[in-house]
């Protein structure tokens, strides 16, 4: 199962990504609850020229396009990846 | 316990080989910002109608009736023609359409206050004598665009800008089921209320959407479709909440289903979901 | 030119069907509901569409969505109705779109509305008045040609009269020439291009800043229509015995009919007196009669209301004629705008005396 | 010339079918032709009344007129206002089973309903009339006047025109010949 | 075989000792004659009223609103005062009379285009806030007034002015059966469908009245009585076949009965019966 | 005399409440909403009903019951809501109901439909066009006064200005003396006594003749009623700096104001220049303008629409002066009818430059 | 039972009667068939003066009130009398 | 004499709350205003205005000014407009953390969204932007104020009157005391 490390997990195998349009952006966060993996987290500081808070992305897409589905504002493109990305945790959390 | 794993960026496609599977806007929704709150869950129901449109291949024989409310802003954002009404009055537009051109698929996109309040006589009119319509209705039970007062899909004790003890039946009455009010009529042949308060409700909501749509195309008659629609502003709210006030207040009165199939008599496997008096059977 | 003897309502109708209007909806109110039922007689056999609207809110919302296609469309009332649709009738100018809307009113009470507006903010409709069933079946086939030419509503404003009486009538298609191509109209065939067509009152096409409307900007070119439609649209008018006339009748529809025997009546008592009638209420044609009124210097103003036209006899002549008003509201038991003061002898009588007045005034 | 005509009676009483009636017959003796019927409600008793203006030239009158040549009055309601219209020298039928009070002088009656009962048509008291009058002055032709009847008649009243047309020959068949002539310089229009 | 007994004088009194039992007009409609045509079953249905009124005492605090149609004309002859409205919106001024004067009873008395066509929303709504008023439908499928067109509740097959080969669903859409849209809607305390055709029907619309106008005194909510009513004129019938016409053609689809009782629940011997379909059981 | 900062619709809903009023109902648009939303939150403390209603036809209907009676009630729109009202609003005149009417418009665009109507036939509103916070809360008073006086709606004409602007104002009930007393309301207490009362827009009381109504003998009273209307009501005009004017400034509400200002900036550099402004827009103040505007000789309307107010100053001075519109409409992006035109320079440039065209035309 | 008599009866009790307003009669017949004894009849010949046929009473009226009931031009004033009248068939008939 | 506040920023920056809270301020301070805000559509982004008239007679102004003697600037979209209706000696104060672009010469940029953050009113900016404005000029006592914070909030959002207070105090404190007086012979209204 792809999505955030669970404790005693050694990798993620990454079906996808999005890009994020931030500049359209509202902040309503509907798009963080959305996400099955809850790889999508609020900026807390960061806010676009409108003045809102945006999500970014963490490691850990599966591509499943529920943020586009939810999201009020039309922010994400989704890829799928033509072979998922194994990513290890060692790595990409440096630990 | 879970750990989140490290930001990566996203404000480029990737390099990685891969295909979009969801690009920003749907194919029928011009590029750029709209000027809808945040939260709103009337983009996210507009954006249902015109995927579905697009999936049936229709989207160069639509013309889609406006009614007026926050959706109406959005309207000219559509790659799909539209015709603007007054407030209330899209179904009889939807009417003239349609009967001038009958191949046209004729569909309305209209708030609680535009349908329920304004123009309640127009789309049981329209209902009852089976025009060949889709009317669809974004029912967030407030005006949002004027400010969020109640309107006559208000459920009681929901919070709005002039009852804000909750609607109460002694003062205000009682909300209008629209779906049900409808379902009885004998021109109608299709009624789903559906919500955009989650991924699994907004599936379904697609595929009523499309099974109206189809309908109407096959002449059946009146269809209608009900959305419940977030408005975090006019419920007062903060813009997260607004999903499970929906499936709490809202969906527990106004409950998410299909209400009336006539096609589905004739089916092996009806496409009929049972009354889900919670709205919130989900994976949210 | 084939005339047969035709009710009013039937001549209208057959005229709207052979101008090409090819949609009609309407809601029952004496003495407009014969003119939607021949047309619900006439329609579906031209290949058109009329619907018994609910009301007339419903009837005008249809006829609304039906124009919106390109389709010649047509509606009405009565004044009373016409006060119900006012709302979409100011904002049908607004969404440019050519629809002819029948008055047959009851009595005159109505050319404020009909020419002012009832509804809200700045707009207008072009008007015309025909004063019996033959003016009548080629008038509204010249709305149609108004409406869309200058893609704005145009409206017919008749009366229980015209509804009613039989008369030999043409009602053959007249040739008012070209009208522009309906590059607007919504068929769906534009959806899906980037350039999806929109009709609305209140964005003006696609969004040209992406994501606001610009509604006002709307509202404000509204001004610059007006006056393109006042200046563009030809007036038009009659004068009856004007040429050497010291005192000019004004009167409108049905009402100057029977003025035109007044007039021939006091002719023959050697009285110099004359008519002008307005067929266009708008654009009024005030400089024509301007030029009439003042070269006569008095204009006695017959309508059967309680006094609305006098007011653009008097801005068109801005005291440079003596304008007095002789009318005033007559009405059958029922209302419906049979008047009992139209009578010759009764209307020979009242001009008579508004013509002793007016001497006794030049006197004293 | 202008042939004005004044019908009168309560409603019910079939004046606005006799005047269409006339109307038509007036258009097929190839004269022309201006009706105006007025009635309180659309449904319901009170006064009825038409006008009829028939011309040999083109009608030049407004739909109603203060002056007629001919009056038919059905009943006595209304029947004082029409008899005051008529010119000197005009002709006037009531239908004298129904009037109450005096018609006043001059005027003809007509046991009109007598006769259109006589003649199986109880109802058709004014086609009765009509006769009467064609008869009288020559205004239209008999010939025109059974043709309009089967016209005038919407489809689904079609089977009272046999009814109607026994009912205007019958009131026909009362006058003698045509006494006070409406055109004198076309008498050929004749039965 | 029966044989007819000769005809006895009927101008005056009799000289024999008895009583008035019915004494021409009802004590609250006044003397003389109306304008309505030969066998309208409208006046049978507001003497009804009115003598629900006179019975329950409430001659002296009632307020009729009575909407545009033939029984307008009517109006002026009753001796209950009456507020006329315009086509369509009598339940709205019903609803400003009683928030203003709570004490009193306030009806209206509308027909089919009246309410069912022109003013659909205005009932709907008011039913809907469960406004404390009394709403009677003169319901005779036609306006009547002008000229017997089709109204939103001609049965399909009914033969009007302009359907004269009777209403034809594909063309005309479909009947909206009033009682039966109101039932659900929350506000709705009572509904009752009657008929004049008979003297059974006309006592159970007298029942229903009185029920209905005592409900609403004792502030159940929203009370509603629709009467099918003859309408010879519009019908293009003779008035003698009126009544069997109304309940072989119009009951047989808008049936009578009680539709909607909530006191029938606290009740041992409701005051409910149970709708009958052809509306003719009678002794006619 | 207490004087509060309040935001204009509050200012209204108070005034309206110690006037009296126990009745409102309307349906939001902007910016006549906070107007509702202030009653709602007013009228059950002060033993009202405040109903927001489902549509604006039924906000005017529940206005009509509970005016019939006898209760000051009133309710309102902007022009666009009013303008689905107007069967209503013209029949509530032929019913002879006392109700008041808000008109929160958008812009100036509804002039001709306060003053002209767009409902159907002959008939008049009472209106009145308050140009800041404190005078809208004294004529919304005398609205209430006036309408009971002559049993005829009155409305009042504001815009978004009006609604939305803060002022310290004074909402004390004024007195304007004794109204009759209403002895044709409802309470259902005339029932069975053989002389029930009806309020009717069709039936003027119990039938005279018993089985007939006679409607058009109703709807020909109008004509008299107006007429008494026009000559029985005060006009109302505030005249600014006028006395040696030779060019004299007519705009009313919000305008006026910015107008104000105009006229004391090029006071200060030397120009002779007045403003009168009308209060009553029916009955307009003919004569007092005509008296003032003839002295002048040159009047400029201005208008926030494209020219409406400017037939009333036309037929006012019937060529007695000379009268130049020089307004025209402004609107804001989301069209409520905030006016970018309504900013005291750029109107002193568009006064200014008016003078300049109107010297050219006399130097020429 | 009341009533029009049926061939064998002798006599018939009669209940009451009703006044009728010939004037304001219309016609429509309503009251004919709502008459359970079937004492009410039409003219034939005579009208009113609006030209109506119009009812009258024939012996054998049981006060019943249906009459009035039906009627929409409220022609009837019924009477019941405070005892029955007993008529002889042979005496009304005079057969 | 008139004082007109210019306020300017995007929805939801709390414009109107502020021009509120100075509006009933003045008035608190014995001196009469006038309030006039504007916003595209009702609830959504978008400019949003508003007008402030002080003055310690009658306000002579109507609703919107040309000129100006303040002004805050909440966002730099529509600035502009508003600074270039500045009279000469006016003083503007914009939020320089939001800001892009140069807000002009002469204009104040004062950390508003920091410092109401740092007082723990992360979206009270305004509300510090105009403290700030009030301890520059002397407009209106922080006094009164801070009253006002209270009283312009709907019931529903009284919870906010704290932190808004807090807020305007740390912009209050931000400046060092009047160095431009609004009102030069009443100096006496101070902090
Ligand atoms: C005739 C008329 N009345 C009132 C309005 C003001 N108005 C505009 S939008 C709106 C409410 C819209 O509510 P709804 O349809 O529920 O849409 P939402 O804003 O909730 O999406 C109102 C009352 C109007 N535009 N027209
Ligand atoms: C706004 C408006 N539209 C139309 C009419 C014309 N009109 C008068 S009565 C009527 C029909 C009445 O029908 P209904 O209410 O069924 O009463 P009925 O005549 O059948 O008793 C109509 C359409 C009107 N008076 N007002
Ligand atoms: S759902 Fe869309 S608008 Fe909302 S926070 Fe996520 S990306 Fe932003
Ligand atoms: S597509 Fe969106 S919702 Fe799905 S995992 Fe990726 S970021 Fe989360
Ligand atoms: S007010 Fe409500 S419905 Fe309107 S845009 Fe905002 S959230 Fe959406
Ligand atoms: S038309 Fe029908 S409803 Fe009207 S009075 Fe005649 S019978 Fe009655
Ligand atoms: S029911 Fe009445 S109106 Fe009809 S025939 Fe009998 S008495 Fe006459
Ligand atoms: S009361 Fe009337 S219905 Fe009854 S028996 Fe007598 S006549 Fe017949
Ligand atoms: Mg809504
Ligand atoms: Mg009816």
């Amino acid at each position: 199962m792809a999505g955030p490390a669970t404790s005693g997990q050694q990798s993620v195998e990454v079906r996808g990504t999005v890009v994020i349009d931030v500049e359209v952006c509202k902040g309503c966060e509907l798009c963080i609850e959305a996400c099955p993996p809850r790889v999508l987290t609020m900026t807390e500081v960061e806010r676009n020229a409108e003045g809102y808070l945006y999500p970014r992305l963490h490691q850990g897409c599966i591509a499943c396009g529920l943020c586009a589905q939810v999201c009020p504002d039309f922010v994400f493109q989704v890829w799928r990846y033509d072979t998922p990305e194994t990513v290890s945790l060692a790595e990409v959390t440096g630990s | 316990m879970t750990q989140l794993l490290p930001v990566i960026p996203s404000s480029e496609p990737p390099t990685r080989p891969g295909k979009v599977v969801d690009d920003f806007a749907p194919r029928l929704i011009l590029p750029g910002e709209h000027a809808l709150c945040p939260g709103c869950g009337e983009p996210i129901a507009i954006r249902s109608v015109v995927e579905m449109i697009d999936e049936l291949e229709l989207a160069a024989r639509s013309v889609g009736v406006f009614g007026i409310g926050c959706y109406t802003a959005f309207s000219p954002k559509l790659d799909v023609e539209v015709l603007q009404a007054l407030h209330g009055r899209a179904p009889s537009l939807a009417t003239g359409v349609k009967r001038a051109k009958p191949d046209c698929l004729v569909f309305t996109v209209q708030g609680d206050g535009d349908m329920v309040n304004e123009g309640l006589q127009e789309v049981i009119h329209t209902a009852a004598r089976g025009e060949n319509v889709t009317c669809i209705l974004l029912n967030n039970g407030v005006f949002g665009e004027t400010g969020g007062h109640m309107t006559a899909t208000t459920v009681l004790g929901q919070r709005t800008k002039n009852t804000l003890e909750g609607r109460d039946a002694k003062r205000h009455g009682y909300p209008i089921l629209m779906s049900e009010l409808l379902a009885p009529l004998d021109g109608v042949a299709f009624i789903a209320r559906c919500a955009v308060n989650n991924a699994v409700n907004i599936t379904r909501t697609r595929r009523w959407i499309k099974q109206a749509l189809s309908m109407q195309m096959a002449g059946a008659g009146f269809t209608f479709i009900e959305v419940l629609t977030m408005c975090p502003t006019g419920w007062f709210i903060e813009t997260g909440e607004a999903p499970d006030y929906l499936a709490d207040k809202i969906a527990a009165v106004h409950a998410v289903g299909v209400v009336k199939d006539i096609s589905a008599a004739d089916k092996t496997a009806p496409d009929k979901t049972a009354p889900d008096k919670t709205g919130s059977d989900t994976t949210r | 030119m084939t005339r047969q003897l035709l009710e009013g309502s039937e001549a209208i109708a057959r005229a709207m069907v052979n101008a090409g209007c090819r949609f009609f909806a309407g809601y029952p109110m004496t003495p407009f509901t014969e003119v939607l039922e021949h047309m619900g007689k006439l329609l579906p056999d031209a290949g058109g569409v009329c619907i018994n609207a609910e009301s007339e809110l419903e009837a005008v919302g249809m006829t609304w969505g039906a124009a919106a296609t390109g389709t010649r469309a047509a509606t009405g009332s009565v004044g009373q109705g016409l006060a119900l649709m006012q709302e979409s009738l100011s904002e049908l100018c607004q969404a440019r779109l050519p629809v002819v809307v029948l008055n047959m009113a009851r009595g005159q009470g109505d050319y404020y509305q009909s020419t002012r507006g009832g509804g809200h903010g700045d707009y207008r409709h072009i008007v015309l008045a025909p004063s019996d069933v033959n003016e009548a079946a080629n008038l509204v086939q010249l709305a149609f040609h108004l409406a869309d030419t200058w893609r704005n509503p145009a409206l017919v404003l008749g009366d229980y009269y015209l509804a009613h009486v039989f008369e030999s009538v043409d009602t053959d298609r007249v040739d008012f020439g070209p009208v522009p191509d309906k590059d607007w109209k919504l068929t769906g065939a534009t959806g899906g291009t980037g350039h999806a067509r929109i009709v609305s009152t209140v964005a003006n096409d696609r969004l040209d800043v992406p994501d606001r409307l610009n509604y006002g900007q709307l509202l404000a070119k509204m001004d610059d229509r007006i006056e393109r439609m006042r200046t563009g649209i030809e007036p038009m008018m009659e004068s009856f015995r004007t040429d050497d006339a010291e005192v000019v009748l004004v009167a409108y529809g049905t009402p100057a009919r029977y003025l035109r025997q007044v007039v021939r009546n006091l002719r023959e008592d050697g009285v110099r007196i004359g008519l002008v009638r307005p067929i266009t209420l708008w654009p009024f044609p005030s400089d024509q009669m301007a030029a009439v009124l003042e070269r006569a210097g008095t204009a006695l103003v017959y309508e059967l209301n309680a006094g609305q036209m006098v007011d653009d006899v008097r801005l068109a002549v801005a005291g440079r004629a003596d304008v007095h008003f002789i009318g005033r509201s007559s009405f059958d038991e029922a209302g419906f705008g049979i008047a009992p003061d139209l009578d010759v002898e009764l209307l020979t009588i009242r001009v008579r005396s508004a013509l002793d007045a007016v001497a006794k005034e030049v006197v004293s | 010339m202008d042939r004005e005509v004044l019908l009168t009676g309560i409603g019910g009483q079939g004046v606005q079918l006799a005047a269409k009636t006339l109307a038509v017959a007036a258009v097929h003796d190839g004269l022309s032709a201006m009706l105006f019927g007025t009635y309180g409600g659309s449904m319901r008793g009170g006064r009825t009344d038409a006008t009829v203006v028939v011309s040999d030239d083109a009608v030049g009158s407004p739909p109603t007129v203060s002056r007629a040549w001919y009056a038919i009055g059905l009943h006595h309601m209304y029947w004082d206002d029409v008899r005051s219209r008529l010119r000197p020298g005009g002709l006037a039928i009531v239908d004298a089973d129904v009037f109450r009070g005096a018609p006043g002088e001059g005027v003809l009656g007509v046991h009109a309903t007598t006769v259109a009962s006589d003649a199986g048509a109880p109802r058709a008291a004014a086609m009765a009339a009509l006769g009467a009058l064609a008869a009288a002055t020559g205004l239209v032709s008999l010939d025109a006047l059974r043709t309009a009847t089967a016209e005038v008649l919407p489809p689904y009243r079609a089977q009272h025109a046999q009814t109607n047309a026994r009912a205007l020959e019958a009131g026909f068949g009362v006058i003698p010949g045509v006494t006070m002539p409406a055109w004198p310089q076309r008498s050929e229009v004749s039965v």
